[in-house]
């Protein structure tokens, strides 16, 4: 009973948080006060529910369709991602106190109140117990980011915001709901079960179809050529893209994609019928491709939304390479990629609120003015690459051994081949931040300072946390493994 | 109209026949042809033609405004108050039987009442039709009260038949 | 010979489509309403004469008479026909009000005036 | 008991109620009574609905005459289910009817108002309640004529146009459907619905019966603004004073629609109408055209109440196209979207109503930064768009889970994938309007958000949609059995 409250408590808790920093509006002090007060009284709260974890427990929220519950259970895979949600939460408050007063931005209530909506959202994501509470959820979250991602309100911001809608507003509906009534159709219950409910009930020949409907459908994990929406929503303020990339929004996809795949059509089934190749070959495709567009980018926002493109297919991947080794390599890496993705978009909106400067090429040198930003990037590209140390090393190294398990050589050349694009496109920036000569006169760049200390502690503390990862990743492990033997 | 005394004359003698024409047609609706529907329209022609001989002005001192308006709700209160009187005294919704004595003299009075209303209705309809048509050019502007009190005496034909 | 002696359904259909033509073609809007009454006066006229039995006398009770025509056709055209007289008023008022705006009852020149989109 | 009468008190309390408002005249007292009268209604049809639920159907003769020869009233899960919608948001309508109209219209002619609004309502239900074919045609008329009195008492003077505009072609519609009833009685001398569809398959298969169904499906089809007879909507509710408009789109078509469904499927059986008559294919040609073409429409429109009535007609194709899915699940989705539709066009339209009060015009312009000047409206109208849209936990997407169930029963997956797909073009629309009152600046003219009496009506609908969208299990359930009353599977 006390761990079906605590889980109703994990979604009301934000929303509650929501209705307080809507109140507190006037006051900007209570207001950010009240925000991480929320974040950490939330993230207690899964760690609490992390602790109980011992058999699933289930909380009923409401019924709209017979036989079609409102529920949330804690499982696993969706603890793993509230912890890093929540726990993300709490570190990007902080540093967006920092950049939106930094930046004197507009609006600063709206884009609070939407910021703890849409942790809720994701709340209910990560905890759903079924497919159609995630469905619900998902496009919850959707609308609730929109208002950030227009938050500037100029004709880009309303272009990118109409974007980013109707990519996942049409994805979401034209396949994931058709998917959803399929499979409901099928299967008779929608309830996520370890094994999956699939199996016997579809016919195999049309499993692929279903399968393109799930990934393409759920917009959000950016699989080619539904991506679109990812460099577009760049107009947000740097705190909404890294909540976008690295916390709620894309993770909320590749989670689902993640959790469809292992409770609603079973690893097992998958391999048996061989469904996933496919979607296999679309993943993979994206990885690489992505990597190449990022290459390309000049932009260091829109380099870093090509690279979560790419990245966020790794996951993908590892899903449809259907083994448990692999879809445990794809469970870290929603955690990994979240906290180094994190560390380098708090870097750029480090850079850009010390310096205005958006373009790669302008940054030439700016290590020496700003030496805690740059390292803290680096951490953070060398954990997306995946080198050891980091704790991307991990999630890379069991995605890679389950290529190798499932015998997809293709698969383990793709990790290769994209792991020396990572290094291409991504150790450019701190490479040219430390060891290129400034552009600007002297007389500027000693104007250059590190910025608000709020953004600059919370770029550190997840640049930590990606080292930290390397050597705790056991409860993780153990954590997985446990989701993906079922 | 003051020199078409022929036409003066003549109508003059022929309103009030038309009238009592009226009403017997409403009287005898109950057994032989006839009903509220023929009566209201005849009466109701009866007193457009007194408009058409002596002018607005005069037949509006006869039959003022208000009158005819309160006279057509009237009308249908009436036959939707049968209805309910009938449901009041024990019967279904407009089943005469129970208004009477005896089932046959129920349906005599249920019948002649109903009739009625629906006369009362169709001839102060018409009249007030005739009044905010003919009326417009003084007034310039209408007044739409016309327009509604039609449909009421729609429903009561929907009851009739 | 069945379809001349069907003669009434002819006269109910040249009505008809009389009626419509003049509702579609005509821009006056009293000429409308004039073609709204002949199309719904071809119907009442399909009632009354579907209501007709051969060699049938009016519905009413008499000695020597056994065979009646259908009074119910005629009473439910009676209906019909009120409900047609309140047509007819009510779009007049409309006319009348829209003449008070517009200074006009052609379609065309309302529409000149005030697009309709 | 009382109780015995109530399908008949449901018509005639409100058809006693509107002379009474021609001879009281007085503002507030009219406006009393109708609310009064139109609140008895609504609690009449719940216990109606909910004796028809357990029950079983009840029938009332009128005047004391047996069914055949009498004129009966029928009430069954169906047409209960209408009946609550209709007086329902009549009742809800009629709050907030007060102050709008008073704002629209002025005092003066505010009783002749209410008297065509209870007029109107007394059609509405009787078309729904009666059993009678011809009865049909005559509240049928009652409506129509109070409905053309009620938008010509509109603002702009287009009103005016618009209401001739819409009786011209609600004549054509009524008279078609008088010829149908009349073809029909030729050929089987009755006019009650139960003996109808007992005598009609002995002579379904002649011309006449066929002649009579096309002419009750284009009258009905007409009436109910289905693509492509749907000229007259946008005029009429576009220039309708707002409260008029709200309860036109939340009953009048809907009611038609029952009509269709009564037709097609009680009186001529689903075999006839749907297979030897070929309807289906029609319908759903019309239904996925209409929802695509109207919506495509609506996104060009530059006045929002033009562009909701023609999202309306795009609605009313889904409501077809469950209508010609012709199972049980079609059925149901098309009987739960007449409720849900009614609740979302409602709410949406009291909504625009608010802003009308306000700032005086509808155009997409003069909305710019309305979502901070009144900010509960404008929170109203994007919950109800969201409900349009069809988002989860909405009515909304209640409605199109069961059209996608429908069309996947029968394999359809381009019909499924379309029904969702069509969700975005609404998006598209709602989202214009909601990207000039939130990210456009707002003029610098003082205005203020709507007044109480206004606003709790329509967030009373906008609660509802979300509450019939959690909870979702009630309406499902009397949109399954009515379903199943119709095919008579039941």
């Amino acid at each position: 009973m006390e761990t079906q409250i605590a889980l109703i408590l994990t979604i009301l808790i934000p929303l509650f948080g929501a209705v307080l920093i809507a109140a507190a509006g006037s006051q900007p002090n209570l207001r950010e006060a009240v925000t991480i007060g929320t974040s950490v009284l939330l993230f207690l709260q899964v760690l609490f529910l992390l602790e109980q974890s011992d058999g699933q427990a289930v909380a009923v929220l409401a019924t709209p369709f017979p036989g079609l519950p409102l529920s949330l259970s804690t499982e696993p895979l969706g603890l793993l991602f509230a912890t890093v949600a929540s726990g993300l939460w709490i570190i990007t408050s902080i540093y967006s106190i920092g950049y939106m007063r930094g930046n004197n931005e507009q609006h600063q209530t709206r884009f609070y109140v939407f910021f703890a909506i849409s942790i809720a959202a994701a709340m209910g994501v990560a905890l759903s117990a079924n497919v159609f509470t995630l469905f619900v959820f998902y496009e919850v979250l959707t609308l609730s980011t929109y208002p950030l991602v227009t938050h500037k309100g100029t004709d880009e911001a309303r272009q990118g915001g109409r974007v980013y809608l109707g990519i996942l507003l049409a994805t979401s509906f034209s396949f994931f709901l058709v998917a959803l009534v399929w499979t409901w159709n099928a299967a008779g219950h929608l309830d996520f079960t370890a094994g999956g409910i699939l199996k016997g009930k579809i016919d195999p020949a049309f499993l692929p179809l279903l399968v393109a409907l799930y990934l393409f459908g759920i917009g959000k994990a950016a699989l080619m050529p539904f991506h679109r929406w990812l460099p577009a929503a760049m107009v947000a303020p740097t705190p909404v893209s890294a909540l976008l990339h690295a916390v709620a929004v894309v993770k909320a996809g590749v989670f689902s994609v993640l959790k469809i795949t292992v409770y609603v059509f079973g690893i097992d089934f998958l391999r048996e019928t061989g469904a996933n190749r496919w979607m296999m070959w679309v993943a993979a495709a994206t990885v690489i491709l992505a990597s190449l567009v990022a290459l390309t980018k000049d932009n260091l926002k829109a380099r870093l939304a090509y690279s979560t493109v790419s990245q966020l297919s790794y996951i993908v991947l590892g899903a449809m390479l259907v083994n448990s080794v692999a879809v445990v390599g794809a469970g870290m890496h929603i955690a990994t990629h979240a906290l180094g993705k994190i560390t380098l978009f708090f870097c750029a909106g480090a850079i850009y609120v010390a310096t205005h400067k958006t373009e790669i090429s302008d940054m030439d040198g700016l290590g020496r003015s700003m030496p805690i930003t740059y390292a803290a990037m680096l951490i953070g590209c060398l954990s997306i690459i995946g080198l050891p140390l980091t704790g991307g090393f991990w999630s890379k190294w069991y995605l890679m051994l389950g290529a190798a398990s499932a015998e997809q050589w293709a698969m383990l050349a793709v990790f290769l081949i994209s792991t020396l694009l990572n290094v291409a496109y991504l150790m450019v920036i701190p490479i040219r931040g430390f060891l290129f000569p400034p552009r600007s006169t002297p007389a500027t760049s000693n104007a250059i300072r590190e910025a608000p200390f709020p953004s600059v502690a919370a770029l550190a503390v997840t640049a930590v946390g990606c080292i930290v990862v390397f050597f705790y990743a056991q409860p993780l492990y153990r954590l997985l493994t446990e989701m993906s033997t079922g | 109209m003051e020199h078409h005394i022929v036409l003066r004359v003549v109508a003059k003698s022929f309103i009030p026949v038309i009238l009592l024409f009226a009403l017997y047609v409403q009287f005898h609706g109950d057994y032989g042809p006839g009903g509220g529907f023929q009566a209201g329209v005849i009466f109701g022609s009866g007193i457009i033609l007194y408009a058409l001989i002596f002018g607005l002005q005069t037949t509006k001192k006869v039959l003022p405004q208000s009158i005819i308006h309160h006279m057509t709700g009237i009308g249908v209160l009436l036959y939707a108050g049968i209805g309910v009187l009938s449901l009041i005294r024990g019967g279904n919704f407009l089943d005469y039987s129970v208004l009477g004595a005896t089932p046959a003299a129920g349906q005599h009075i249920g019948i002649m009442l109903i009739e009625l209303g629906v006369g009362v209705t169709v001839a102060f309809v018409m009249v007030s039709l005739f009044y905010s048509f003919a009326g417009y050019r003084q007034k310039d502007l209408d007044d739409p009260a016309a327009e509604d009190d039609d449909e009421q005496d729609s429903i009561e034909k929907s009851d009739q038949q | 010979m069945t379809y001349i002696g069907l003669y009434n359904y002819w006269i109910v259909f040249l009505l008809m489509m009389t009626g419509l033509y003049v509702v579609i073609v005509s821009t006056n809007l009293i000429k409308k309403i004039i073609g709204l009454n002949i199309f719904q006066t071809s119907v009442f006229i399909l009632y009354i004469s579907i209501g007709k039995v051969a060699g049938g006398t009016a519905p009413i009770l008499a000695e020597g008479y056994k065979i009646y025509s259908n009074p119910l056709p005629h009473v439910l055209i009676l209906t019909a026909i009120v409900v047609g007289v309140a047509t007819t008023a009510l779009g007049l008022a409309l006319i009348v009000r829209i003449h008070s705006e517009y200074g006009s009852v052609d379609e065309e020149k309302i529409y000149q005036n005030d697009p309709v989109d | 008991m009382i109780s015995t009468h109530f399908p008949v008190l449901q018509v005639a309390l409100p058809l006693l109620a509107a002379p009474a408002c021609v001879v009281f005249r007085q503002a507030t007292v009219t406006w009393l009574l109708a609310l009064s009268v139109s609140c008895i209604s609504f609690l009449i049809s719940i216990s109606l609905l909910w004796q028809a639920y357990s029950t079983g159907e009840i029938r009332y003769e009128l005047g004391g005459w047996a069914a055949p020869w009498g004129i009966e009233y029928k009430v069954d899960v169906v047409n209960a289910f209408v009946l609550v919608i209709v007086s329902g948001m009549s009742s809800v309508v009629l709050v907030y009817a007060r102050e709008s109209l008073r704002y629209e219209l002025g005092i003066r002619r505010i009783h002749l108002a209410y008297t065509g609004w209870l007029l109107c309502l007394t059609g509405l239900l009787g078309i729904t309640v009666t059993g009678d074919a011809f009865n049909v045609f005559v509240f049928l008329e009652i409506s129509s004529l109070s409905s053309y009195l009620l938008i010509s008492l509109g603002p702009d003077r287009r009103a005016l146009t618009a209401a001739f505009q819409y009786l011209v072609m609600g004549t054509i519609g009524a008279t078609f459907i008088l010829i149908g009833v009349g073809l029909l009685y030729m050929m089987t001398g009755t006019l009650n619905m139960a003996d109808l569809s007992e005598r009609i398959p002995a002579v379904s298969h002649t011309t006449t019966v066929h002649a009579a169904f096309a002419f009750l499906a284009l009258g009905i089809a007409l009436k109910a603004a289905v693509f492509p007879l749907h000229y007259w909507l946008p005029n009429a509710y576009t220039y309708a004073p707002s409260a008029v408009t709200a309860f036109m789109a939340a009953s009048a078509t809907k009611v038609s629609i029952y009509l269709l469904l009564r037709f097609f499927f009680d009186i001529f059986s689903e075999s006839f109408s749907l297979r030897t008559m070929r309807l289906n294919e029609i319908l759903l040609i019309m239904g996925v055209v209409a929802i695509f073409s109207m919506s495509l429409v609506a996104i060009y429109q530059h006045n929002v109440k033009r562009m909701l009535a023609y999202s309306s007609v795009a609605q009313v194709g889904y409501m077809v196209l469950g209508i010609g899915l012709a199972s049980p699940t079609g059925i149901t989705a098309a009987i739960l979207h007449l409720f849900n539709h009614a609740l979302m066009k409602g709410a949406l339209f009291m909504a625009l109503g608010c802003m009308f009060y306000r700032i005086k015009s509808l155009e997409l312009n003069d909305l710019a930064g309305i979502g901070r000047t009144m900010p509960w409206t404008t929170m109203a109208f994007v919950v109800g768009g969201l409900s349009l849209i069809g988002v989860p936990l909405t009515v909304g997407f209640v409605s199109k889970w069961y059209l996608i169930l429908a069309a996947l029963e029968r394999d359809w997956w381009w019909l499924a994938v379309l029904v969702v797909a069509s969700s975005l073009l609404a998006v598209v629309y709602i989202w214009r309007v909601v990207e000039a009152a939130y990210f456009k600046p707002a003029p610098n003219t003082e205005v203020n958000e709507a007044p109480l009496s206004l606003l709790i009506p329509t967030w009373l609908l906008i609660v509802a949609n979300v509450y019939f969208g959690i909870n979702a299990q009630l309406t499902i359930d009397f949109a399954s059995v009515a379903a199943a009353d119709l095919l008579g599977l039941r």
